[in-house]
């Protein structure tokens, strides 16, 4: 069987359901493809996939665009989340907060990437209020921070921190980020290096197609997957894992029915690149600040599905 | 009896410790996310135990090689450098510079550069355990009384002969505190390298426990990390006792 | 023959000492005499090639009219102080010179096992330099001197830390040994005594610059040095040093 | 003239290999994202050198004061555990534990625990340089001549005197050595804590850059932390030069 | 007075001294003279309170009577190496004692100065130890000794390195000072004939275990310490060292 190996974004979680099911049930064997899931690590999936040293790359949309808009030969071949995850949140309990605008002076619990700020600002801003706060760049420790009340908001993935504050009864809040003129996006891209598209058509087109076999699977039946997920290892937490999995499944994040699942929308993708390059967060290779994305049709390519 | 008793008030202190932090966890009631109670971090080890040990064994062996190669060469370059002052000159400043490098920006350059495997992990032992050794040995060497090499000139012997009879002599309990001092950072410059790519080891297992909000495995990993370390301490310990010609005679100078 | 010419040993602030010249011959014992700090051990030292970093000094020196450059391998030294190895035994001590050399171990051995019981240290091999007493140490020391293979012994203040029987023996030792092998020795001491009953010339010293004032062959047989000459030759060395401090 | 003469080998080598990195990078067409040029870090440098001495400037502060919490403390814990010779069994084995905790898992725990501000860094900064500093003052103080010691004690020197003018100075080249490997650590250390969290520093410079995939500038990061440890190193070679009262004259021992 | 009663040292292999006794008038020199090794320096560095960590000791110290435990301020030691601080200067390594007993700055200068002098110093009050010849370190550390405020002194070989002519002026430093103040003074030493000139007493060591073997008063008063009568006793002592070898 032919060796692949694929980079995380992140630990093992919920997105990566379609890989693990892909790789556990036999379809990846089945193509004659012998997959490895690289463990997490602290370096970025694409740059990892960039610099070679994986085949595939699970990347978050963020990285995804800054990655390509700095000029790395990557191409997005899926995308697993049809609608934003993310959210902002806040402590219910806040009395001081219960609109966006609300958030001007209060303190966020930030990760150390452009876009937060553009994002936050733009909701402040559009909920009438004046975008100023104050950042703390805390990574992974934000949530116990909002906790502990030493921070008032922070970002959060709803099918994963969200599903975890709730096992954990906490009291939580949130604004989603299209309700305030950020435009709705897509998250969780597959991708892979132009070249490979070009040399090892064949590979990838097997690939992607067991892993969409996976997701699809996974979006059927969401239950056993998350025992699928669980049997795979390395989960602290089942109840999150399958609490999880059930947020996934009925609020049709992975798309069925008359969203094709993975399927990339080019639309979405534009907007949100020249939402990124309209608040100076995309740069060229060398560090300036794009003004524009340019067309990214060239970004993305599925010509895998009709193989 | 005598090395128990010798380590009794260091247990005691440390049971003190938990005691209080456990008391403190039940009776103020903090988030068990925030701060694990000692008795949480001891179930996580007993439940994991499995996974952990797989890990720790991974983190050990690289530990392990690195250390051993770092000591190895450490001690060729300095031996190099105490031969040929000018390379000292040369090389001594980026030796320094090498250090003052943090590791959390390099540590992900290296993987890219380097790849999953052992290379860029032992390489990230070695900068990490290197220089206390260098520093340790070429200041032993310096130590060397004027005296016995007066003496030893006298008789008209070489630079190798000076080195290799007065100056690797004197340097002995030199060379030992830093072998200490390296072996303290090997096991946790593993982590971090590991932290940065890896297939498995505690770094992994880390950064694992914390992306699935267990502070209580991150912990059960600090332990572990500690114990490995303190295993390999007491290793070096070993070597310096019986390496010792006057072993049990503790003669003051 | 070794010959010193016109040296001239300064620190920093003033020339220790200046303009110095001496031979030494073979098979015959020079001692070296003068008060205290006048120079006797930088010149010694200069000899044996280590002068302290602090020092500077010009001079020649020759054997046998060749110039030498130092350390030499033909000459040995004790220092005023041991420096004995602390991480060695007495054995291994008093074979250092020859382990240096490259004189193969089992040989070295052999030819220190009669000397440490002619010193009185046998039973002590094994001991570490912590160990000993001053005198033992000081007798270790001299054993590790004399027994290179060189032709001129340098010794400052030997048995400055032996009882007077001890010190006996131990000049006995040397003189006998001088005997069968003809080698130079230059022995600074302290003791008039000590210098006028072994050597075969007795330089003194005078300070402020270190200089040698007087220069003393005594042709008497040493068996037959009887005390009341020696007596006299101890007076005018005793008022040669007198002279220097007034 | 010395100086520069002194360190000219290192900055030849250094030049040496800036070039063929420059020279590699130009020929074998490496992606900046992956391995920048030097000449990319030297322009990022430039371009963002207003951003990096706000970060730098904040660092530096952290770092200073850290360090010299940390030197106080570790020389009192010292003082302390020399007199008390319990305490030190009681306490050495859990310092050397401390040394044994993976910092990747601690930082962030520290944060959580102490908050944003100072302290946690602080305490960080004092985890990290405390113990060399700590180890060297022991062993220097171990070092003092047996003969020395003994002939105080026969003077009817206490515990305290003996310690004063026999073993402090004594320790004064131990002491040192110890004060340039912390120093050397303590603004990486500095850099790390930030990582784990804080408003500003050097450390949040480089995270952002490597999540905006600019290695180039975490590159120039690099840099800029070796500049201001060096800069530290050279503060506390000064205080050893004129701290000496010998000063110009070496001698040897 | 000063009295060791039963005293007895001990390595882990062997007895180094046994059983000794021996005591100490204030205003009087004892002079211990003894072979090399004999253990000498053991029964200094017990009254020192120094005894080094391989060996053990029982015995008994009085002083006037009463009971003592050691180190003792009422005694002052010099060891047989020096151990010089090599970070203090001479003039502060002289101090070094009245420092220690807490005698204002000031004062310890005050009463320094003059003894450098005395001890042909004065001008290397600012050398470091390593600057200095082995005689000039050997007579710091005589003064820092003899400097202390101590009704017993103990001085372990305190000349050894000093030639004959300044060894003879400290012998009549110290012989005059002590006619001043009053104090008791042990010193070992190798030189019979200082044994003979200086002291009131001499007691003679034997080795192997280390006791004491004759104890000789010399009720002669020093200015009439004739050549002859002292030739008499040099030779009754050297036979006696003599007597131990065999
Ligand atoms: N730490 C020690 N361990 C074992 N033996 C020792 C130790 N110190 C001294 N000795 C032994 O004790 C004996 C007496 O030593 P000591 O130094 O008292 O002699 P001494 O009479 O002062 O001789 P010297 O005139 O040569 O100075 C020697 O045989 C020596 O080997
Ligand atoms: N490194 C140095 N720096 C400055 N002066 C020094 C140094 N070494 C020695 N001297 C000085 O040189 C002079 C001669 O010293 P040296 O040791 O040669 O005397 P010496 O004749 O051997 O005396 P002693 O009989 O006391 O051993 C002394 O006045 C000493 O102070
Ligand atoms: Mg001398
Ligand atoms: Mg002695």
């Amino acid at each position: 069987a032919e060796k692949v190996s694929v980079a995380l974004d992140w630990s093992l979680n919920t997105n990566h359901v379609g890989l693990v099911v892909a790789r556990d049930r036999g379809f990846y064997a089945d193509a004659g493809l012998d997959v490895e899931l690289l463990p997490f690590s602290d370096t970025s999936s694409a740059a990892l996939l960039a610099g070679g040293l994986a085949d595939f790359a699970y990347v978050p949309s963020l990285g995804f665009m800054s990655a390509r808009a700095a000029g790395a030969d990557i191409t997005a071949l899926w995308v697993t989340m049809q609608r934003e995850t993310g959210r902002l949140v806040y402590n219910a309990a806040n009395s001081e907060i219960s609109r966006p605008a609300d958030l001007s002076g209060k303190t966020y619990a930030g990760f150390g990437s452009a876009w937060e700020a553009a994002l936050i600002g733009t909701m402040i801003r559009n909920d009438g209020g004046t975008p100023q706060w104050d950042t703390v760049t805390l990574g992974s420790g934000a949530y116990e921070a909002l906790a502990s009340g030493a921070v008032d908001f922070t970002l959060e993935v709803a099918t994963w921190e969200g599903v975890n504050s709730e096992l954990l009864q906490r009291n939580q809040a949130s604004f989603a980020y299209g309700d305030y003129g950020v435009p709705d996006q897509q998250n969780g891209f597959i991708a892979t290096r132009g070249a490979s598209i070009g040399e090892r058509s064949e590979t990838v087109a097997s690939f992607m197609r067991a892993t969409l076999a996976g997701y699809e699977w996974a979006a059927a039946n969401p239950d056993e997957a998350a025992e699928i997920m669980i049997a795979a290892g390395d989960f602290p937490n089942p109840d999150l894992v399958r609490g999880s999995m059930k947020l996934i499944a009925e609020g049709g994040f992975l798309g069925g029915g008359d969203t094709p699942v993975g399927k990339i929308d080019g639309m979405r993708l534009q907007r949100m690149a020249q939402f990124l390059a309209d608040n100076g967060v995309l740069k060229d290779g060398t560090g300036n600040t794009l003004s524009a994305p340019g067309d990214v049709s060239g970004w993305f390519d599925e010509s895998w599905r009709g193989q | 009896m005598q090395p128990l008793r010798r380590i009794l008030p260091a247990i005691l202190i440390a049971l003190a410790i938990l005691a209080v932090w456990e008391l403190y966890c039940a009776w103020a009631d903090v988030s068990p996310l925030i701060l694990p109670a000692p008795s949480d971090v001891a179930r996580a080890l007993g439940t994991e135990r499995a996974v952990i040990s797989e890990h720790a064994a991974s983190t050990l062996s690289v530990a392990a090689l690195g250390f051993s190669t770092s000591v190895a060469f450490a001690f060729l370059i300095s031996v190099a450098l105490h031969f040929l002052p000018p390379l000292e000159r040369g090389l001594m400043p980026l030796f320094v510079v090498s250090q003052t490098v943090p590791l959390i920006a390099l540590a992900p350059l290296m993987i890219l550069w380097f790849g999953f495997g052992l290379l860029p992990k032992m390489l990230l032992v070695i900068l990490v355990t290197f220089f206390p050794m260098l520093v340790s040995l070429l200041s032993g060497y310096a130590r060397a009384s004027r005296d016995h090499l007066d003496l030893l000139a006298s008789m008209g012997a070489g630079k190798a002969t000076l080195f290799r009879r007065v100056r690797l002599p004197s340097a002995r309990a030199a060379f030992f505190a830093g072998l200490r001092i390296s072996a303290t950072y090997a096991i946790v410059a593993t982590i971090f390298a590991e932290y940065a790519g890896a297939r498995r080891g505690i770094g992994i297992f880390i950064l694992s426990a914390k992306n699935n909000f267990r502070a209580d495995l991150v912990l059960a990993a600090v332990v572990v990390s500690a114990t490995l370390t303190l295993l390999l301490l007491g290793a070096v310990r070993l070597v310096e006792r019986f390496s010792d010609r006057r072993r049990g005679h503790h003669a003051a100078h | 023959m070794l010959r010193i010419e016109a040296l001239t040993v300064a620190s920093r602030e003033r020339a220790l000492v200046e303009h110095l010249s001496l031979d030494l011959a073979a098979g015959q014992i020079t001692c070296l005499i003068g008060p205290s700090g006048c120079g006797k051990t930088s010149v010694i030292k200069w000899l044996a090639g280590i002068l302290p970093a602090g020092l500077t000094a010009t001079g020649r020196l020759t054997i046998d009219g060749g110039e030498r450059t130092r350390p030499d391998p033909a000459i040995s030294y004790q220092p005023q102080s041991d420096a004995l190895f602390p991480w060695l035994t007495v054995a291994e001590n008093a074979a250092l010179g020859l382990e240096v050399a490259g004189v193969p171990h089992a040989t070295a051995k052999a030819r220190i096992a009669p000397l440490l019981s002619a010193f009185g240290l046998a039973g002590n091999e094994r001991l570490f330099p912590d160990q000993l007493s001053g005198g033992m140490r000081q007798r270790v020391a001299f054993l590790r001197t004399i027994v290179q293979e060189s032709s001129f012994i340098l010794l400052d203040e030997p048995f400055s830390a032996l009882d007077a029987v001890t010190r006996m023996r131990m000049q006995a030792w040397l003189v006998a040994r001088l005997q069968e092998v003809r080698r130079g020795v230059l022995m600074v001491t302290h003791d008039l005594r000590e210098a006028t009953e072994i050597a075969d010339r007795v330089l003194v010293m005078a300070a402020s610059p270190g200089r040698i004032v007087a220069d003393i062959k005594i042709d008497t047989p040493r068996e037959a040095r009887g005390e009341a000459a020696l007596a006299d030759l101890r007076e005018t060395l005793k008022s040669m040093l007198l002279e220097d401090f007034s």
